[in-house]
């Protein structure tokens, strides 16, 4: 099982979240997470592909392809705002 | 100290404990303010609300702050950012340093509040007289914010 | 606003005065307080007495206020300033400014405090365990104040 | 009349202030001022040759000798320590 969560304009745009998945077992990276969420459907696909999208795995940012591990709580959002 | 939370804070208070806490190391506590402005392109802002990623918010804000007591004497550091519906005028984030050399203490928290804006994970949503919309990060002049 | 006066003052006031003064118009408020410190040289500071020339001390805050809003976008300026017996750790200065941006509000504030500590006139005389003298503007660290 | 007026370290290396003075005929600047106070006795002589002095007429810095004239405020001080 991974964590999977969206913030912001992003959680929005997929019109809803994700919560706890089960990890199909060829999935083991980020890039192949990212795919399969993305074929969910053509909002999923659109919304996921943005550029701009930062990703976290356990609370920490990640800028490359890395491998994913059941335990995981990975996160999309776009760029911050606050302050 | 750092803290993420819905309901207002007290500059005057959060100071104070920062003076009790320095007690006569620090001659120099610089403090910023973050207030909700009004209008946004000539919008009237009628609400603005903040979201955070729990926990990475947290752990986001006390790298900050570690990366200012590295960097400069400090004898404390204060931030304080909150999340959920604010109005304009209502304050939004409190960043503060204490220190003995007042340039540290206007460096640090100068650092501390620009950092913030780039590194810790908090959205803004501003509902307008023209609607409701996420900023965007790379706006130049970001609306209802300090900036 | 300017004031110079032997009371103590209270930082979470002025800052609120200041929100409610700009309404939405600003984003940023920086403030700075300097506070008495405890040590020089080694010896314990017991009192810090501060003196100023009535009337011209007022005439050079306001100068330092209106210099500070002539060179950035302000929407309000504070300068406090206490005279007579203060103790380590106390309050000895306030100065804050807001603005829509933050730079503003930063590079003002430490403007008004860098331009107070050269051109107006206060002088300051210490109590230590070592005996009681005046604090000369040649030395580089000048003790007790937030330099 | 003139006030005098001396601040700090300087006031009290005087022993004593000035207040309210009748300036003499003859005195119609600051260095002819300054001069007469100096000849009151060594004490004044020596705390008023004290190049770091800065001198006030009427809350205005003056770094020249510029003249006097009777209803002035005349201030020497020390540098400014405060802050």
């Amino acid at each position: 099982m991974v964590q999977l969560c969206y913030f912001s304009s992003l959680r929005e745009a997929l019109g809803t979240g994700d919560g706890q998945v089960e990890l199909p077992g060829e999935i083991n990276d980020l890039a192949g997470l990212t795919s399969w969420r993305q074929s969910r459907n053509d909002t999923w696909r659109q919304a996921l592909a943005d550029t701009r999208l930062h990703v976290a795995i356990n609370h920490q940012i990640v800028n490359t392809n890395v491998p994913v591990n059941n335990g995981d709580e990975i996160t999309w959002f776009p760029p911050v705002t606050g302050g | 100290m750092i803290r993420v939370q819905t309901a207002d804070f007290d500059p005057g208070l959060e100071l104070e404990q920062l003076r009790i806490q320095t007690d006569g190391q620090s001659g120099a506590v610089v403090s910023f303010t973050g207030l909700v402005r009004d209008l946004n392109d000539g919008h009237e802002i009628r609400q603005m609300t903040l979201e955070h990623y729990p926990g990475m918010t947290e752990k986001a804000l006390r790298a900050i702050e570690q990366k200012a007591q590295a960097r400069w004497s400090l004898a404390g550091t204060i931030i304080i950012h909150r999340v959920g519906p604010l109005q304009p005028n209502d304050r939004i984030v409190f960043v503060a340093a204490a220190s003995t050399h007042r340039k540290d203490a206007f460096r640090a928290c100068e650092f501390m509040i620009d950092t913030l804006k780039t590194d810790a994970p908090f959205w803004k949503k501003e509902a307008t007289s023209a609607g409701t919309r996420w900023l965007s990060a790379t706006e130049p002049d970001q609306p209802g914010q300090a900036d």
